[in-house]
């Protein structure tokens, strides 16, 4: 067993953990604390991937902006005593997870069967990206994508405005007693 | 982490060494603090227990242990635990990635003096300081208390604002040397200073081509934002006496208190690492080349592994040296400038800082895209 | 690969730092009465703290925050590669895209600022 | 592929099971949840396993093209989290409620 391949099972573990305590743990801050746990550990697994600069991407955004405004909003809202955290109801309960372990069997199942066409139609090996893949990135984001990259601009100027919007309205600025 | 089991533990030592600097220069900071506080205020400062109060620290340090371990009753237990030891860990991993000498070569290894090369440097310790917030959020929810809870929004609030006029101040330098990695931003500035217009050149063979003569407007910048992101006067809103006692920490004491030190302590080092290695030539002893340094090592070492041993070493002290004139001046303006309002604090981030950096990034753009008509 | 050496120092400092906690715990007097384990409070009595009002104000900075920070992360790479366009002959076209960004940034800037979003009372 | 490199070796087809099942998760906390703050998490998570698979696909087929689109995503992903928390937010500010099966009473 190489590094490499340690590597990537004992991050496998750790980011599937995060993810499972996420959607498990009853208290809302703890599962906002593990889905930063997660996406550190996503970002890890970017770097297995080569993937350097992304890593670092998904730390700031992720990790770093948007985690933190979940915790934020969490605290403000002070919701501690959260009775119900799952959804009532047996039989729906059982119908929905039945519908997710479907779908992860037909996901686990479609990928297992396609991986042989990949690995024979497309990159050998050697064909696989290595070293610094940053400026790569830089070149093809600012050449063949560079309309996208200017429309989510606007994006993100429609989401500011958007947002202030909708944080302003009715009640002023002071949450409501 | 390396190729055979000697590379293996040599690098983990290496780390191991990055995490005692943070931690062993803290009660020395502190002691300079304390001191250098006394002389700007024509007092006299820690000065019975032992030469010059040296040994002021050991007497802090045995205090610290024996305090009494207490979590007020309120508190979430786990958080209230986890945010001090979790204070640490941006601090250090982002120390370890800065290059501190020059690479050792002995025999067929090369050791880097520094944790871990990371050849997307300044991404990787920007990323990792953005996950300072959660300590602070962290410890004061965690305290279950309210002025630590307005203590740590006020506190991450300011760090995630200047966080933008940091990213942002440093898009210009990026430009300048055209990559992320350290080492070769290291590598850039060792050349001597020349600055080229439109098919002019103006030779300053004098001065070495630091950052800082390239990009003044992001140094200020870059140095200010990070006084705001290490929490520091004039930006320490976090703990703003007054009106929140002491911010988010104000339910710790003992060891955990000085745990959230030692992590304020390292953003520090942190910063004027950064700026040493940013703007002011890293490594390279100013006037002296890499090879002039080399040559000279070899002709007093007993062979060629330890002349590049000697040459890392020196340079690993010109490194500490600069850091330190930075460090003083964190000290001076922490004793000099009063504190701002918490809206002043807002509107310097938002409304100042980010439309200067945005001005020197537009700027460095528009003179590297003349410069190569 | 650096990966190893930061997840070995993560978990260095984490088994320090609990290890220096427990180590502290161990020493120290401990004389306990319920006062004591009040929150702080400036000497009078604690109130229940379920009517903390905090402001929105930074909530929308955090909100803010994320949307600046994307746009000055899609900097990056164009910082990076800037020169290497200007090599290969497609500097202008680069840069006008980027003004482009950058007038749109901008404009977000000011209109945040006109609509007092970032007024802090 | 053999059972006995399962283990030592990884491939492309790890890392995509991996970002299948964190997939899954995320849209089982987006099921199950009532908590409104907990969904957006969930379906965060679920972003963040699609990212996954991107990049995965991007360094074993030897293309920059997925590493973009992971880069857009992420930037669809904040401005989604921003728009949906000051939603939740200004309903919280009125009738002081996150959990999802509160929202279908609203009206007009």
């Amino acid at each position: 067993m190489t590094a490499d391949v340690f590597l990537f099972w004992f991050l496998a573990i750790v980011t599937l953990a995060g993810g499972l305590t996420t959607i498990m743990i009853t208290n809302p801050i703890y599962s906002a604390l593990s889905l930063a746990f997660t996406m550190v550990g996503v970002s890890a697994l970017f770097v297995t991937l080569n993937a350097y600069f992304l890593a670092g991407v998904q730390l700031i955004v992720y990790a770093g902006a948007v985690t933190v405004l979940f915790v934020m909003v969490l605290m403000m809202f002070d919701l501690k005593h959260e009775v119900t955290a799952f959804t009532r109801g047996k039989i729906s309960g059982m119908v929905k997870s039945g519908i997710v372990a479907v779908l992860a069997g037909i996901l686990v199942g479609s990928i297992s069967l396609t991986t042989d066409i990949f690995s024979k139609s497309g990159a050998a090996p050697e064909a696989v990206i290595g070293g610094d893949t940053t400026k790569e990135l830089g070149k093809v984001l600012f050449s063949k994508y560079i309309f996208g990259f200017e429309a989510l601009g606007i994006l993100l100027l429609m989401v500011a405005i958007g947002a202030v919007a909708l944080a302003r309205s009715k009640g002023g600025t002071h949450a409501k007693q | 982490m390396g190729h055979d089991i000697f590379e293996i533990t040599i690098n983990a030592i290496k780390l191991i060494v990055c995490f005692l600097i943070i931690v062993q220069a803290v009660p020395v900071l502190v002691w300079a603090e304390r001191r250098g506080s006394a002389f700007i205020q024509n007092r006299l400062g820690p000065n019975r227990i032992g030469p010059l109060g040296l040994l002021q620290l050991a007497a802090d340090a045995v205090k610290f242990f024996f305090k009494e371990e207490f979590a007020p009753a309120n508190a979430v237990k786990f958080l209230y635990y986890a945010a001090p030891i979790f204070a640490l860990i941006p601090a250090t991993v982002a120390f370890a990635a800065i290059p501190l000498g020059a690479p050792v070569q002995w025999n067929e290894h090369i050791f880097r003096l520094q944790g871990y090369e990371i050849n997307v440097g300044i991404v990787f310790i920007l990323a990792v300081s953005s996950l300072a917030p959660y300590s602070i959020l962290m410890a004061g929810w965690g305290s279950g208390n309210k002025y630590a809870l307005m203590g740590a929004l006020r506190a991450s609030a300011q760090v995630i604002s200047y966080e933008l006029a940091l990213g942002l101040s440093i898009v210009g330098m990026i430009m300048t040397y055209g990559t992320f990695n350290l080492s070769e931003m290291i590598q850039a500035q060792q050349a001597p200073l020349s600055y080229s217009l439109l098919g002019f050149t103006l030779p300053l063979n004098f001065l070495p081509a630091w950052g800082i003569f390239y990009q003044p407007l992001g140094a200020i910048l870059f140095f200010a934002a990070s006084f705001a992101e290490s929490n520091r006067l004039p930006f320490d809103l976090a703990e703003g006496e007054a009106e929140l006692v002491a911010g988010f920490h104000v339910e710790y004491g003992g060891f955990k208190m000085l745990l959230f030190f030692i992590g304020e302590y390292g953003h520090m080092i942190v910063a004027s690492a950064l700026m040493v290695l940013f703007y002011f030539g890293g490594y390279v002893i100013p006037g002296i080349p890499m090879e002039t340094l080399n040559q000279w090592a070899l002709e007093h070492a007993p062979d060629a592994n330890f002349a590049s041993l000697l040459a890392g070493l020196i340079t690993l002290v010109c490194f500490l040296v600069k850091v330190v004139v930075f460090l003083w001046i964190f000290i001076q303006v922490r004793w000099t400038l009063p504190r701002f309002r918490y809206d002043q604090l807002m509107d310097l981030g938002w409304k100042t800082m980010l439309p200067w950096a945005l001005f020197n990034t537009i700027l460095t753009a528009t003179l590297i895209y003349v410069a190569h008509l | 690969m650096p990966l190893g050496g930061v997840i070995f120092i993560t978990i260095f400092v984490a088994i320090f730092g609990v290890v220096i906690l427990f180590a502290a715990s161990l020493f120290g007097t401990r004389k306990y009465d319920s006062v004591k384990f009040e929150s702080y409070e400036c000497g009078i009595p604690v109130q229940e703290k379920k009517d903390t009002k905090i402001s929105v104000k930074f909530y929308l900075t955090a909100i803010l925050f994320i949307l600046f920070d994307i746009e000055i992360i899609f900097m990056y790479p164009w910082a990076t590669t800037f020169r290497d366009f200007i090599k290969s002959g497609e500097g202008g076209y680069v840069f006008i895209s980027m003004l482009v960004f950058l007038a749109i940034f901008i404009f977000g800037l000011f209109w945040e600022v006109k609509s007092k979003a970032l007024e802090w009372e | 592929m053999p059972s006995s490199d399962l283990f030592l070796e990884v491939g492309l087809s790890h890392y995509l099971v991996l970002s299948a099942i964190l997939f899954v998760a995320g849209m089982a906390g987006v099921l199950l949840r009532r908590n409104a703050i907990v969904i957006l998490m969930s379906v965060e998570l679920m972003l963040n396993a699609v990212n996954l698979s991107f990049v995965a696909f991007s360094h074993y087929m030897g293309q920059m093209d997925g590493q973009i689109m992971v880069f857009f995503v992420m930037t669809i992903a904040a401005a989604e989290v921003s728009v949906g928390l000051a939603i939740l937010v200004s309903i919280f500010k009125r009738y002081k409620e996150v959990n999802i099966r509160f929202f279908e009473h609203l009206k007009g």
